[in-house]
């Protein structure tokens, strides 16, 4: 290899340092890269997780940057590497390449700002690293309002951490579920439905939606109603991805790189692009 | 240094020279087409030829390679730096070489193609036959004057080389009997470039390129794509012979133990079905027309906004290599120039 | 891990898909390294009926065949298709493009009618029960073979392509079939061979069986613009696939 | 006197599905069958109204262990019936291509198949420990073999360079020249297994039946490709175009696959027919080889059918050197395949490693064919088989039933029979 270049394809090991089931597909997993680095990432990044001779896949990274050199993710299994990881446990060696992708903008247009997070299905794997970092640094922001959505009751996520948002000042946090499973008291109905219980002022509130590719028309859509500006509300997009660093050419979305010029989208940006949403 | 001017004995005496000295890979003749294959004799060099059956992009990124193994030691990475000369690039076929530079070093360097093509010494020669599908007179790629590292035309029974790097003049110093090139003969050149200018244009693109991406822009629903793609069998053989297309595919194997292992990387084509295929099925390219646009765009709009250069350079590969015969990017860019 | 115990079952063939097992020469050593041969009649004469994966080659022509691919499979935690006359039927689908009793007394004549030399409509092992894994071709190719089983045996779902020949083909930098006017199925069969027969200067013939979502419509317009007729192409097709 | 009771549904190691069912009470033998339950697949059916290009193709698939010879039986009789002569060259690089299957097939034959009956093991398998040497050199020589087939064939199995008038593709005289290199090695390899077999010699049965042995003979070597027809019992020979009357197929209650008979009630194909009818042309080697068994002319010993495997994969190492010398020497030409359709008819016969294997093929003016009948040696062999359990069965039937059951089934094995080809055809009333 020519000397001093970087190799942006070769992964470097990290180690599990909790792995746990959360839901009947989903696991959370948290690692530690061998080098004792911390990964440098921001809120909305995503890396790719190696699995030796299995492959590779792109996973947002759940956590804030403030946990103390660890990482966390949230893996639904789905396929060869997800599958197989799901069968791992604390100590097991994984590839680490990453972070990629832009952020939330958590220290730029968010900042002063009233949030809203808005989190269908596995949606708020990716929107906890921002609503972490916002709670960890709480005072730089307005109020904070949280919706989460999911198709049952047992798919939800992170319900603990949930409640201890909703215990934060000036945090309100909004559940739903699609189909009511026996012991739900709470709301019914697809996210979209919790609008009606959330003011939003257009001039001063930012919204990161995160969800199922359906999902993002209809959320938007009642933003508008709010009259916010698109430039104010951001998306995180997902697409096919071999490489994570630009090159593979799989992830385009028309003209752009959902690996480097995303995941995190403004929706004033992408709002004229045909493939996007 | 500047240009040389050569007879045809003692270039193909320099030519046997240079494979003394490092691996050298020129166009030679497979059946009635041409192909770049390691050179074991000058005799074998066809700087005749009208266009090779694959780009020599090949020699940049390979149709598979590994990027690691795996096993007991971690991650081993190694490419091949040995030098060795390209010997017969079309300059059509440069221009897409100085793309793909630009693109694998765009924001990250690509190890594997950056250490590969700086292992090359490039020798872009002068279309002598026009291969049959060939456009690149319309797009300013039919000559090249800078960037090589040397560059052969064939003037009468003589060569001219000119020289166009360190790289390029170490090689030219070994050549013998070697002579001056004189402003007759470099006018000789002009005159075939002039010349190659108009007879680059057997696809008669009547678009203006420059125009081109805000063309595209424009021409998102337009119904030729529905038209073609009906037609097509997301064989993505257009976009494997194309000099600038370079998506590629990632996949891992084991070893017999089941522990090591190795990754390896192979061209990929977004015309092919799942190439935007994510996991649980869903295709985010399903139609074949949703793919066949992507890639007129790729070349038309999308790559030239981040280049600053028409993603095309009017080889004509994917016309003749469309079992379909609907693969002809210059009906697309008239078609979409026209509405 | 244990290593999986595995059945090797023939049915109608030539047996030439067992042969590129043989023919995986020193490497038989690494592959009996990971899994254990449990019953192979043509390799060995020990037998046990206990077994993981049951590997199955041939196409099935007799009820009496049905039968016994049923138990396998109630047997078998997975099952394997191996070649074309497990996957799609192979050239055995041939007979099928005809009345049965024409080819019986084509073949025995007056004999036809014995019962030990009835036959039906041939099936491939999918057209009988549930295949989990498919090995293509006509013979099968033995990198990919043993690159399937290594999946197997680290729990991974193998990566079969579900792209034209042609893609290899082209990354083969060969010269299409069709510039010497000849019929090649490349672009609407399975890649996965390497392209082997075109990169020999033969037409593919189609042995690994359609892409998921072959474009035959688009093929029989080529077949104009190459001056063929679709029966042609048909002709092309019947030898593996229809 | 012992009850003897067998069936064995199923010989293992051979190719194909074949039973062998032996009853007896009190020393009195009620039943002897060889039977063939392979299912049959109606080949020559297929083939009717097929493109003549597309014989190959189809009939290549009759067997997979001897897909070269069938690619070439049915190459010979395409070429036969539309009138077209083939090159030199390109006649010596298929002698040179069904050279190598006879290797491969010679090799996995003796050392897959019969060799761990003489080690007393039950499959190769635990030869992989207990003789790793002995299965390193049958790997070694058996590799030779494919890769000979798949250098001028484009692949081991199923080869798809074959076409009407020549190859669609050459090797290159590189490439020969690396092919004669690994054919050079495998020399010392195959004395190596002939060592090994000549240890375990005393092991085959002594068993002699006096037999009719068929193989095609010619002049000039020893032949696995041209000549005509030749039979042990009688000195003239039989044009090929005329095997129907040498083979006499009729269809057995006991089998799918046709039997046939000529002079005698059964005849023999295969490596002993051959070496019986053209011993003396062995080349040095070979023939030092057969010395060393003590092989001669006249055997008639069925098990000796594998000694003679032995000597003739040397043979066609010997013959395959030469080949390449001539080839070399000329230099690979590049050479189209040309043909155009044509009505006519045509023969093409070639020696199988399991013994001579006739193509008969009918074109209409389309090239589509219309008529196809194939004679396969294992269907010539089976009446053999049942002859040989008819005489072999009463000299052993004092011994334990294990024992009966293993030599008939190494009796079998002997035959080297490819069962699965020999179900696919033929047409009695082909004319
Ligand atoms: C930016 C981004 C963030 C993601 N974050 C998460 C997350 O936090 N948690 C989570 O569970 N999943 C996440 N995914 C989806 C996850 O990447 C896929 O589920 C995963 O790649 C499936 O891989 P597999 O090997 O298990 O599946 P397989 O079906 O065996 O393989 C799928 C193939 O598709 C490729 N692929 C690439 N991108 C995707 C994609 N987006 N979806 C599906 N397949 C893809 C994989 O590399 C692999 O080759 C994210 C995807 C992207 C693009
Ligand atoms: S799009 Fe076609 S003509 Fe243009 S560079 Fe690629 S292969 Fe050549
Ligand atoms: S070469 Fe033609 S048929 Fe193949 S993917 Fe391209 S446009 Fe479609
Ligand atoms: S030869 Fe066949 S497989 Fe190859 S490109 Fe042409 S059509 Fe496709």
């Amino acid at each position: 290899m020519a000397s001093g270049a970087t190799n942006i394809y070769l992964p470097e090991y990290a180690t599990i340092t909790a792995a746990k089931q959360m839901t009947e597909t989903e696991m959370y997993f948290s690692f530690k890269l061998d080098s004792g680095k911390p990964l440098g990432h921001m809120p909305g990044q995503f890396a790719e997780v190696s699995l030796p001779g299995i492959g590779e896949a792109p996973i947002s990274i759940s956590s804030s940057p403030g946990s103390n050199g660890t990482f966390e993710m949230v893996i639904r299994k789905i396929g060869n590497v997800t599958n197989k990881i799901h069968t791992m446990k604390q100590g097991e060696k994984i590839g680490i390449r990453g972070p990629f992708g832009t952020t939330f903008p958590v220290e730029t247009a968010m900042k002063g700002k009233d949030i809203v997070f808005i989190c269908a299905g596995l949606g708020i794997v990716p929107l906890r690293s921002a609503i972490q970092y916002v709670m960890e640094n709480r005072k730089n922001y307005g109020k904070v309002t949280i919706l989460s959505g999911t198709r049952t009751p047992s798919q939800r996520l992170f319900i603990d951490e949930l409640k201890k948002w909703a215990a934060i000042k000036d945090v309100t946090v909004l559940e739903t579920v699609d189909i009511a499973e026996d012991g739900w008291t709470g709301n019914v109905g697809v996210i979209t439905t919790l609008f009606s219980k959330v003011e939003i002022d257009p001039a001063k509130t930012i919204a990161l939606i995160v969800g199922p590719p359906v999902m993002y028309k209809f959320a938007i859509l009642e933003l508008r109603k709010y009259n916010m500006k698109h430039q104010d509300i951001y998306v995180s997009l997902e697409r096919h991805m071999k490489c994570g660093v630009g090159k593979c050419g799989h992830c385009q979305i028309n003209n752009l790189y959902c690996c480097q010029d995303g995941p995190v989208f403004s929706y004033a940006d992408i709002e004229n692009i045909r493939e996007a949403i | 240094m500047g240009t040389k001017k050569v007879s045809q004995k003692d270039f193909e005496k320099w030519v046997e020279k240079l494979i003394g000295l490092q691996k050298v890979f020129g166009v030679q003749s497979k059946d009635d087409k041409y192909e770049f294959g390691a050179l074991l004799k000058a005799e074998n060099l066809r700087l005749d030829y009208d266009i090779t059956i694959l780009p020599p992009k090949k020699y940049f990124l390979p149709s598979t390679e590994q990027l690691f193994s795996f096993g007991e030691s971690g991650f081993n990475s190694s490419v091949d730096g040995e030098p060795f000369i390209l010997f017969g690039v079309h300059p059509y076929d440069f221009v897409a070489i100085r793309q793909l530079d630009v693109l694998f070093s765009m924001k990250n360097n690509d190890v594997y193609y950056q250490t590969r093509r700086n292992a090359a010494t490039i020798i872009v020669c002068d279309v002598e036959n026009i291969s049959e599908n060939a456009f690149s007179g319309f797009l300013g790629f039919d000559h090249v004057e800078k960037g090589f590292d040397l560059l052969v035309t064939k003037t009468g029974s003589d060569y001219l080389v000119e020289s166009g790097s360190d790289k390029g003049k170490k090689l030219l110093s070994l050549m013998e009997n070697a002579v001056d090139a004189q402003a007759a003969d470099i006018s000789k050149r002009s005159e075939k470039w002039k010349k190659n200018r108009e007879l680059l244009k057997k696809q008669l693109l009547k678009a203006n390129v420059n125009e081109l991406p805000a063309a595209l822009g424009k021409a998102y629903d337009h119904k030729i794509w529905n038209e073609k793609a009906e037609k097509c069998f997301s064989c993505g053989s257009c976009n494997l012979v194309c000099p600038t297309c370079y998506c590629f595919d990632v996949q891992d194997d084991f070893g017999w133990d089941l522990k090591s292992g190795e990754r390896t990387r192979s061209w990929d084509g977004c015309m092919i079905e799942n190439f935007a295929t994510v996991a649980g099925d869903h295709n985010f390219r399903k139609n074949k027309s949703d793919r066949y646009r992507h890639r007129y765009y790729r070349k038309g709009k999308y790559v030239p906004e981040k280049i600053g250069e028409i993603a095309c350079v009017g080889c004509g590969r994917c016309i003749s290599a469309c079992v379909a015969r609907i693969a002809n990017p210059v009906e697309i860019f008239n078609a979409v120039a026209e509405a | 891990m244990s290593k999986p115990r595995v059945a090797i079952f023939d049915f109608a063939c030539c047996e030439g898909c067992q042969l590129q097992i043989v023919n995986l020469e020193a490497e038989i050593v690494d592959l009996l390294s990971i899994i254990e041969p449990v019953q192979w009649r043509e390799g060995m004469s020990d037998h046990s009926d206990d077994y993981d994966i049951a590997i199955i080659e041939g196409s099935i022509t007799r009820p009496e065949d049905e039968e016994r691919i049923r138990k396998i499979r109630e047997k078998a935690k997975i099952l394997v298709a191996l070649g074309a006359c497990a996957t799609i039927g192979g050239v055995n689908k041939l007979k099928n493009h005809g009345p049965l009793e024409d080819m019986q007394k084509t073949v025995y004549s007056k004999d036809f009618s014995l019962p030990h030399l009835a036959t039906m409509q041939t099936k491939s092992v999918a057209d009988v029960v549930k295949v989990d894994v498919y090995i293509h071709g006509c013979p099968i190719d033995k990198k990919e073979f043993t690159y399937i089983i290594r999946c197997l045996g680290a729990g991974k779902t193998p990566n079969i392509p579900d792209y034209p020949v042609c893609v290899e083909c082209k990354k083969a930098g060969n010269i299409c079939r069709y510039e010497y006017n000849e019929i090649c199925l490349g672009p609407v069969i399975r890649a996965g061979c390497g392209a082997k027969c075109p990169s020999n200067g033969f037409w593919c013939f189609g042995c690994r069986g359609f892409v998921d979502d072959p474009n035959v419509n688009a093929a029989r317009d080529v077949m104009e613009k190459y001056g063929k007729t679709m029966k042609d192409l048909e002709e092309k097709l019947m030898l593996f696939n229809t | 006197m012992a009850n003897v009771d067998i069936n064995v549904k199923h010989v293992t190691r051979v190719e194909g599905h074949g039973n062998i069912r032996v009853k007896a009470s009190d020393g009195t033998i009620e039943k002897v069958e060889w039977q063939v339950p392979e299912a049959p697949r109606f080949f020559e059916a297929m083939v009717k109204g097929k493109s003549y290009e597309d014989i190959q193709t189809i009939v290549s698939r009759i067997c997979g262990i001897c897909s070269v010879t069938h690619s070439l039986a049915a190459i010979k009789g395409v070429e036969d019936a539309l009138g077209i002569t083939v090159s030199p060259q390109t006649d010596k690089l298929r002698i040179l291509m069904h050279y190598a299957e006879q290797i491969e097939s010679h090799v996995l034959h003796v050392g897959y198949l019969v060799a761990p009956d003489l080690l007393g093991q039950k499959s190769v398998v635990p030869l992989v420990a207990s003789h790793p040497d002995v299965v390193k050199t049958i790997i070694t020589a058996h590799k030779t073999g494919n890769d000979g087939m798949e250098l001028i064939g484009g692949r081991m199995t199923h080869p798809v360079t074959v076409k009407p008038g020549g190859f669609s593709k050459l090797p290159t005289n590189q490439e020969l020249l690396g092919y004669k290199k690994q054919l050079e090695a495998t020399i010392p390899l195959l004395s190596t297994i002939a060592d090994v077999v000549l240890s375990l010699a005393g092991k085959l049965p002594a068993f002699d039946r006096p037999t009719e042995y068929i193989s095609l003979t010619m002049p000039e070597y020893y032949t696995f490709y041209h000549g005509k027809i030749k039979s042990t019992d009688i000195d003239e020979l039989t044009d090929i175009h005329q095997f129907e009357s040498v083979a006499n197929e009729y269809v057995s209650p006991q089998s799918t696959a046709k039997w046939c008979k000529w002079h005698r009630e059964s005849f023999a194909v295969g490596a002993l027919a051959r070496f019986n009818n053209n011993a003396e042309q062995l080349l040095p080697l070979a023939k030092s080889v057969a010395e060393k068994f003590g092989l001669k002319k006249g055997n008639c010993n069925p098990y000796f059918n594998n000694v003679a495997q032995v000597v003739e994969a040397v043979q066609v190492v010997e013959h395959s050197l030469q080949l390449i010398d001539d080839l070399l020497t000329a230099g690979i030409k590049p050479e189209k395949p040309v043909s155009k359709p044509k009505a006519g008819e045509g023969v093409g016969c070639v020696e199988a490693p399991r013994g001579i294997l006739y193509h008969r093929y009918a074109f209409d003016d389309d090239g589509k064919c219309i008529k196809a009948n194939i004679c396969i040696p294992t269907g010539q062999n089976h009446g053999n088989i049942q002859k040989d359990f008819e005489a072999f069965v009463p000299q052993i039937i004092d011994r334990p039933q294990e024992e009966i059951t293993l030599l008939l089934e190494m009796l079998v094995r002997s035959y080297d029979p490819c069962i699965s080809c020999s179900t696919h055809f033929l047409n009695v009333e082909f004319v």
